[in-house]
């Protein structure tokens, strides 16, 4: 794992320093024609938590895809601006070599392995590692622990596993690799409230004890603000807000776009069929 | 003047490796008339290749291309493309020569002015082999048993019928093993020649599959003496795979072997020492090399044929449709052009555009690697292709609304 | 089946003005509360149903009804078996045993697609729009159950042809106003964001004018903002065209907001049944499902 | 009696020898989900490779000849010279493959990628011709080849000693084979890049090293299957059509099952033997070849990804 | 900008829904349309007639037949040659059986014909997916023409098992067999294709077209919401296997004028309109065409090139060719693997942008 040490991540001047991963500029299209990203810049400290946050379509995914170098699969490609992981760019990158550098990401919509078993996808996982079975042996007993649902359906192939399964059986396969750096997308979508908490636990102990910095694309801008320490909102293609996660707790926009509050509060979901403010950065 | 000779050959495809010396052969004779002699009559001849690879498409396509271009004859090659271009090539009258090949009862030239079949037709083929199965056997051949075998298309179906009729004629019992197309497994037709035991074997097939038949005959312990194949069964590339043990197989044949003839002579001297010979240049002296020699040997004499009786060497397809016609090459005519013996003296009627039909037997000897022919031309049954031919035309005859020419000649 | 289906105003020629209906202008305190609606009787009753793949018990001795005209919510773990549960109430997994009672008729096995033409449409965790069409054509296959024109008509077009599909055309663009999707219309919907895809899955069942509709996990992947969206659309479905709802959610919030009715699955059994607030309050829920997580929240 | 146990026995090793081309589409299918239409074209290009180099052609003789060039400069090579190099083309072209096909359609539909190996098969019969020419070759490595004269006269039973050499090493081939994709490493990861290549890049399996590494196998195989029907029937470009012959074998056992491509080779074997013979001589022979497909057809609808394919995970 | 569409709004449901929306090119179809109608059959000679314009005209309707089960319906076939063959030899028994039949219905009837054997052969999809069942498929390919091969019932026992076609008129004029004039046969093909071509397009933009298109995408989903798949799929071989056989019987009655079955109709044949199909563009009838055009047309300009102009040995050139072919067919896969429908599609799209970027 990482072995760099650095000065308390939360302090404003580390991060500054020696942003781990530094989004300048990004320009993406997809298909030639279609652009989705207007030129997005956003920083990962080392050892930090950042968010991305942003409505359907804001192009979050689209933001981790660009990082991990994914994009090529799906026709896309970056037309502008750089990405540097500890100072390097990794444009020229296969997904692979990133994982061996420690940079691994979870896909949004689950991707797992079908028709291996879900032991088997967990074992896909520590795929690029060349530090021995035991160790390997060792990280799948920390998964299992950390979802012990897994644990009981190790031996039936992954198609068949539930939705959340799924999802759990994703992020596993991804800590599986002993990553440095995760881009996590969308990792509460579809668990179930107690286990997404759990999740974001996990998040936090790693990132606390292992010191794994992580970039999280998340829908549930709520949880996500809690966790992170960092934030950036995404909205079609542009970040048009960014600051730390206890200040966009507090803006008020955020609150009532992301957080679904008024000022008096949570804000049901029955009654929010009245006239809604338009966002102002939506031109 | 020039003359446009077309030669649809296929030096691709499954069937290249029997396309290849045939079109070398067909080629490098013409390279020898225009080298030695300037052409024909002072007409020189233009080889135009046009590769089919043995597909009839494309075939048609390469006969609409060339057509264009004057063509005087076709050699179709392929008995599938042939069958294409008879109508067509009789509504645009240019002839076509499928020597020993196509549509069998094209023989009939009053129903085919266009289409010459010469020297002998795949029904000659099948009762030449019959004769010389008879003759093995004492002249009685009631209670044999013959089996075919044969490639699954229309080519490999041409001699059941007169199979057929011979077999009612001289009381032997036919068996038919058809083999698929490119027919590289072939237990199970051979299992059934082991359990059935018949008497002899004939093959009508062509590519891998007569290699791999004579293998598994070998393997099954057919006496190769009793396995007779048709002329397009009967090249090196057919025995040589199966070694020593393809000893003894035999083949009909209408033209000599090796190369043992003066025009060889004259080849050397005037195409391969050149750098002229088509291809690679490895193939003369093989049969289907000799055989695409005899075909381009036969367009020329017709050509020949068509100026003198024009008096002109500026010759149209419609002429060398009747120098083909016309075509008288005999024995001597054959000596003059460095080839005695080669192959059977051809002359052409109206009426019959088969020929003599005349087949040998030729044997291969494993040792020595080569052909020999162990009998004379034998002539073929006339009592019982005939009628055949005459029936099968009539009716295409009537099929396609055709009323035959009188032939008076 | 959809007699009630005369006020629906996605019907071809139907008289209502969903869009306006639901736009501008109402207070929250102007809608019918849950006691107002009619609730009638259980349209769908589910009967001891168990269901096995293999060795796993997916679901075991389950049952619970859904009445006329309410949103039911199926809440529980991951793996508890409540996808499974849809899948056998439209056809599409056959339980091992129990039974399952549709309009008071005992249901006879039957093909998927025959559920569907008898008022069930549904929507699915794993998104399943048709990806290489438009979201229109998307959501004019979910009208498929209504159009008849034969062989004969399809290949002239001009004439009846034409005329059904101008008609269900209209349907078809009633319901992507009122999912306020028309600037998508002509997309082809694998290149859409993931929340705008469940809102299209959403306009297919709508189309097919369902007298129920299932609803797996539809807000699963949105922001706040966008789940108040589809909040609207399912209560104003639910509100105007009297649609029986059966929803799975993982989203408390949500869930308590708009159910009229909870039940609760936990591996294969039921651990609870009722209002909201009693399934709240249920000591077995929460420590299967709830936990602590959601009353820290709010 | 004697002739049925004679026509099994045929069959069976027949059908090994389907095996053995059919075993080449299976580690492919199961390590990227492409059906490569080109595996019957590689066992002709391997062998043809082969051949040409114990025979001493020189590789593109005929553009070489049309350019001028000196055409003919090869040395008939011995066979543990011309084996190994021919590994190394194959495994050549196993990297150019990735390099200039498969790396570009990361992500695409199976079909698509099915026909680009249709492509590719063109391409590699034309390059095939090109570089050895279309005259056939024989190819005697040293194999057994004819009957077993033992067999014949002790049990008057008709076995091709090629044949059994065949089974013996498709026997091999499989156990080992099995043992790679199901235990180790590589192996799983196969298997993941065949499910989904975007999850798999972004597990870091490198999906070219897999590709490359696959269709090296593949190229082996194809190797094997075209040494052995090579001797046969001669190196020529029928050879490229028994994969067609492999294709009921492939779906009987299951795309995507090892063993399944032997067990499928041994039924359709005998399935088709026993029609030709006792049905042939009823309706009509040459038979077959549809006779396969039906054969296979009927095992498929009862189970539709074939004995030991995966099951269709058919979830929504 | 030249590819315009602002401006050109449509104000009915039917007006959105009609075949070409954009008038730019509904002009450009129906200009087309006219040459080909009005000026070509002027033009063109035997070598135009028999190389060019009938395969690509034949071969679009095997494209057709082949993109609505492939391309719409999801279903990959590799029979198409079986089904060529069941076109060919029905209208050759029909033009035999009952010589006073119009052609003209000759050649629909063979279609009907195909149709029916087409639904036969596509009971096992219903159970059998994806490659599996392109495989099975094969079955119908070789069982077909083993049959017309083996039966000779079908070719009215002649000696070799070819069959020929008679001629046959139309409005006095020879349509088939070799005196027919090459603008007629043209002009009977175009009228046909024009006819399907219309009701095909007719088909997939309607009721049954989004039926087979549900199937394709997902056919779990299709089902739960309503389509049932034994229709949708049965239908969809029956009608492709219909638009087959008028290929087939085109191909037999005024193409070539004599076959044989094994090599006419054997299983390149279906590759070839595979190929077609999928280079074309799947799920597209524009595609089809293109992809017809592409592939009747590479070869002979690639042969052309190599021959004619650079003088290329005729072998050489065809092993080049072949290699090319194939390269060609990855690098359009490559460039878009959906074909060049969507090449088209987007550069329209780009023409639309011009000369902004995006
Ligand atoms: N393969 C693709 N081709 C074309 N457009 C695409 C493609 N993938 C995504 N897009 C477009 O890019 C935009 C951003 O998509 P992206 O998936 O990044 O959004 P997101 O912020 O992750 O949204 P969500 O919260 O729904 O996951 C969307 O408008 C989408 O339509
Ligand atoms: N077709 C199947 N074959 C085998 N097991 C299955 C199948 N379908 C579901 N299961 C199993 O049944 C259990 C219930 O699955 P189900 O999808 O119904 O869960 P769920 O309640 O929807 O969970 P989630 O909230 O995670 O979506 C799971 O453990 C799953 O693995
Ligand atoms: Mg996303
Ligand atoms: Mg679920």
């Amino acid at each position: 794992m990482t072995d760099t040490a650095a000065a308390a991540p939360d302090t404003p001047a580390a991060q500054a320093a020696a942003p781990l991963l530094a989004v300048r500029n990004v320009e993406v299209v997809y298909n030639h024609v279609v652009l989705v990203l207007r030129g997005v810049s956003l920083e990962v400290p080392e050892g930090g938590i950042t968010a991305l946050l942003g409505g359907n379509g804001a192009g979050k995914s689209t933001t981790l895809k660009a990082i991990s170098n994914l994009l090529g699969s799906e026709r896309g490609e970056v037309t502008k601006g750089t990405i540097a992981y500890r100072g390097l760019p990794i444009a020229g990158l296969s997904p692979a070599e990133l994982v061996r550098r420690g940079v691994i990401q979870v896909m949004e919509g689950r991707h797992c392995f079908r028709h291996l078993t879900v032991e088997e996808n967990l074992l896909t996982g520590a795929y690029t590692r060349r530090d021995g079975s035991r160790k390997v042996a060792a990280d799948l007993e920390m998964v299992y622990a950390y979802f012990p649902r897994l644990a009981e359906r190790r031996k039936s192939q992954a198609g068949y596993t539930s939705g959340g399964e799924q999802q759990m059986c994703a992020i596993g396969r991804a800590l599986m690799s002993r990553p440095e750096t995760i881009l996590l997308d969308e990792p509460s979508m579809g668990l179930a409230p107690q286990l997404v908490e759990e999740i974001f636990q996990i998040v936090r102990n790693l990132n606390e004890k292992e010191r794994v910095s992580f970039l999280l694309a998340e829908q549930n801008t709520n949880i996500a603000l809690k966790y992170a320490r960092y934030g950036y909102i995404l909205e079609n293609g542009r970040v048009v807000m960014e600051g730390a996660a206890a200040a966009l707790r507090e803006n008020a926009d955020v609150k009532e776009f992301y957080l679904g509050m008024s000022e008096q509060g949570r804000r049901s979901f029955r009654d929010v069929r009245s006239y809604r403010r338009r966002k102002r950065w939506l031109n | 003047a020039e003359l446009v000779v077309p030669a649809l050959s296929y030096r691709t495809g499954p069937y290249a490796p029997n396309g290849i010396p045939f079109a070398d052969g067909y080629a490098d004779y013409f390279t020898l008339l225009n080298e030695r002699d300037g052409g024909i009559e002072g007409a020189k001849v233009k080889l135009v290749e046009c590769e089919t690879g043995y597909n009839t498409q494309r075939g048609v396509e390469c006969y609409e291309a060339t057509k264009g271009q004057g063509a005087l004859v076709y050699q179709p090659l392929s008995t599938g493309i042939t069958y294409q271009l008879i109508p067509k090539a009789t509504e645009d009258e240019i002839p076509i020569h499928s020597m020993g090949y196509g549509r069998t009862s094209a023989a009939n030239g009053k129903v085919f002015p266009g289409v010459f079949n010469f020297p002998g037709t795949y029904w000659d083929a099948a009762s030449i082999i019959v004769k010389h199965i008879a003759e093995q056997e004492g002249g009685d051949l009631k209670g044999k048993k013959i089996a075919l075998v044969y490639h699954n298309s229309a080519y490999g179906k041409e001699p059941i019928r007169t199979l057929e009729e011979l077999s009612k004629k001289h009381g032997f019992e036919l068996m038919l093993l058809p083999v698929d197309h490119p027919g590289q497994e072939q237990k199970a037709t051979w299992l059934q020649v082991r359990r059935e035991r018949p008497d002899y074997v004939t093959m009508w097939g062509w590519g891998v599959m007569n290699q791999v038949a004579i293998k598994e005959a070998a393997s099954v312990r057919f006496p190769m003496d009793k396995f007779i194949g048709v002329w397009w069964s009967a090249s090196e590339n057919d025995v040589i795979p199966a070694g020593e043990e393809a000893d003894g197989y035999k083949a009909v044949a209408f033209h000599g072997v090796g190369d043992d003839y003066p025009i060889y002579g004259d080849l050397k001297a005037h195409v391969y020492d050149k750098g002229q010979a088509a291809g690679d240049g490895s193939n003369p002296g093989t049969v289907l090399y000799n055989r695409g020699m005899v075909a381009a040997m036969w367009a020329a004499e017709a050509m020949r044929k068509a100026m003198e009786i024009h008096g002109t060497n500026e010759l149209t397809p419609a002429m060398v449709r009747d120098g083909y016609e016309a075509l008288d090459v005999d024995e001597a005519r054959l000596e003059a052009l460095g080839l005695p013996g080669f192959t059977v003296p051809v002359k052409v009627s109206c009426a019959n555009h088969g020929g003599p039909g005349l087949g040998a037997i030729q044997q291969w000897d494993a040792k020595a690697k080569e052909w020999k022919l162990i009998t004379d031309y034998i002539p073929a049954d006339r009592e019982v292709v005939d009628p055949l031919i005459q029936e099968d035309s009539m009716a295409y005859a009537k099929e396609a609304g055709i009323t035959p020419r009188a032939c008076n000649m | 089946m959809t007699a009630g289906g005369l006020a629906m105003p996605f019907r071809s020629g139907g008289a209502g003005e969903a869009a306006a209906g639901t736009a501008a202008g109402a207070d929250a305190s102007g809608r019918p509360t849950a006691a107002d609606r009619r609730i009638g009787p259980p349209v769908l009753e589910v009967r001891n149903i168990t269901l096995r793949f293999g060795g796993v018990t997916a679901i075991s001795d389950i049952s619970f009804d859904i009445r006329d005209g309410e949103v039911r919510a199926i809440i529980g773990p991951n793996g508890a078996g409540k996808s499974s549960m849809l899948n056998v109430i439209n056809g599409f997994y056959h339980p091992q045993e129990g039974e399952i009672v549709f309009h008071g008729q005992l249901r006879r096995a039957l093909k998927p697609h025959q559920i569907a033409r008898q008022g069930i449409a549904r929507t699915f965790q794993n998104i399943a729009l048709f990806k290489g069409m438009t979201v229109l054509d998307n959501i004019m296959t979910g009208r498929l159950t209504k159009m008849h024109r034969n062989l004969f008509w399809q290949v002239l077009w001009k004439g009846p042809a034409e005329r059904e599909e101008v008609a269900h055309r209209a349907a078809a663009e009633r319901v992507i106003d009122f999912l306020e999707i028309q600037h998508i219309r002509k997309t082809p919907v694998g290149r859409l964001p993931y929340g705008l895809q469940k809102r299209v899955e959403l306009g297919r069942a709508l189309a097919a004018e369902p007298s129920l509709l299932l609803l797996d996990e539809p807000m699963a992947g949105m922001n706040v903002e966008e789940k108040a969206d589809m909040c609207r659309f399912i209560l104003d479905v639910n509100a105007e065209f009297g649609t029986t709802i059966a929803l799975i959610e993982h989203d408390m919030g949500v869930v308590m907001d708009i159910s009229d009715r909870v039940v609760v699955l936990d591996y294969g059994k039921k651990i609870g049944d009722g209002t909201p607030d009693e399934v709240r309050r249920n000591q077995a829920v929460i420590d299967a499902y709830l936990g602590v997580a959601h009353d820290d929240e709010s | 009696m004697l002739f049925f146990i004679e026509t099994v026995i045929s069959g069976l090793l027949a059908g090994v020898m389907y095996a053995l081309v059919a075993l080449g589409f299976v580690l492919i299918f199961k390590a990227s989900e492409i059906f490569n239409f080109a595996q019957g074209v590689m066992c002709l290009f391997a062998a043809l490779t082969l051949a040409g180099l114990i025979l001493g052609y020189t590789p593109f003789a005929e553009i070489l000849h049309v350019l001028g060039l000196p055409a003919a400069w090869m040395p008939e090579l011995p066979l543990w010279l011309a084996i190994p190099l021919t590994m190394a083309v194959m495994v050549g072209l196993a990297l150019l493959i990735e390099r200039l096909i498969l790396r570009h359609l990361v992500n695409q539909e199976p079909i698509i990628l099915f026909m680009a190996t249709i492509g590719l098969a063109y391409v590699l019969e034309g390059v095939g011709d090109l570089m050895w020419g279309s005259d056939v070759k024989p190819l005697d490595i040293g194999l057994p080849s004819g009957a077993s004269d033992w067999m014949l006269d002790r049990f008057d039973i008709y076995v091709e000693k090629l044949e059994v050499a065949a089974a013996v090493i498709a026997t091999v081939l499989v156990i080992l084979l099995t043992l790679f994709s199901q235990y180790t490493r590589i192996g799983r990861a196969l298997r993941a890049v065949a499910d989904d290549h975007q999850a798999a890049l972004s597990v870091g399996i490198s999906l070219r090293t897999i590709w490359v590494i696959v269709w090296s196998i593949a190229g082996f195989v194809a190797l094997v299957a075209g040494v052995m029907w090579g001797a046969k029937s001669g190196v020529q470009f029928s050879l490229s059509l028994i994969a067609l012959k492999a294709l009921p074998v492939l779906i009987l056992g299951g795309f995507t099952s090892i063993p399944g491509a032997i067990v499928g080779g041994l039924i359709i074997g005998v399935g088709e033997k026993l029609a030709e013979i006792y049905l042939g001589p009823f309706i009509g022979g040459a038979l077959e070849n549809w006779f396969a497909y039906v054969v296979a057809l009927l095992f498929l609808l009862v189970r539709p990804q074939g004995l030991f394919g995966e099951r269709l995970i058919e979830r929504v | 900008m030249f590819y315009r569409e602002t401006g050109d709004f449509k104000t009915s449901y039917a007006a959105d829904g009609q075949i070409f929306p954009v008038r730019l090119d509904r002009w450009a179809f129906w200009f087309a349309l006219a040459f080909a109608f009005l000026v070509v059959p002027f033009l063109i000679d035997d070598y135009w007639e028999k190389s060019i314009l009938l395969p690509f005209l034949i071969f679009s309707l095997a494209a057709i037949g082949l993109n609505i089960l492939t391309g719409y319906c999801g279903l990959v076939s590799l029979g198409t040659g079986g089904f060529m063959a069941v076109g060919a030899y029905a209208s050759y028994k029909l033009m035999t059986e009952f010589e006073w039949l119009n052609i003209f219905v000759v050649v629909l009837l063979s279609g009907g014909i195909t149709a029916g054997v087409g639904l036969l052969f596509g009971l096992p999809s219903l159970r059998i997916k994806g490659f599996y069942l392109a495989v099975a498929t094969l079955a119908a390919q070789f069982f077909l023409v083993w049959l017309f091969n083996k039966v000779p019932w079908f070719y009215n026992h002649s000696a070799t098992g070819m069959i020929t076609v008679p001629e046959r008129t139309m409005f006095g004029i020879a349509v088939t067999g070799p005196a027919a004039p090459p603008w007629a046969t043209y002009l009977f093909a175009l009228a046909l294709l024009t006819l399907l071509g219309f009701a095909a397009k007719n088909m997939v933009r309607g009721r049954i077209g989004r039926s087979w298109m549900a199937i394709r995408d997902m056919d779990i989903a299709a089902q739960i919401i309503g389509v049932p798949p034994l229709q949708a799929k049965l239908s969809a071989f029956a009608i492709s296997s219909f638009y087959i056989g008028v290929a087939g019987a085109l191909y037999f009655c005024i193409w070539f004028g004599a076959v044989e079955p094994t090599e006419a109709f054997g299983i390149n044949q279906s590759f070839l309109v595979l190929f077609m199909v999928i280079i074309g563009g799947l799920g597209s009838m524009l595609g089809s065409f293109l992809g017809a055009l592409l592939l009747v047309v590479l070869p002979i300009v690639l042969k052309q090139a190599m021959v004619d102009a650079a003088g290329m040995a005729p072998v050489l050139a065809r092993h080049f060719e072949i290699t090319i072919v194939g390269a060609l067919i990855v690098f359009f896969l490559i460039v878009e693997p959906h074909g060049l429908a969507r090449l088209w599609a987007m550069a329209k799209e780009k023409l639309r942008h011009w000369p902004f970027p995006y």
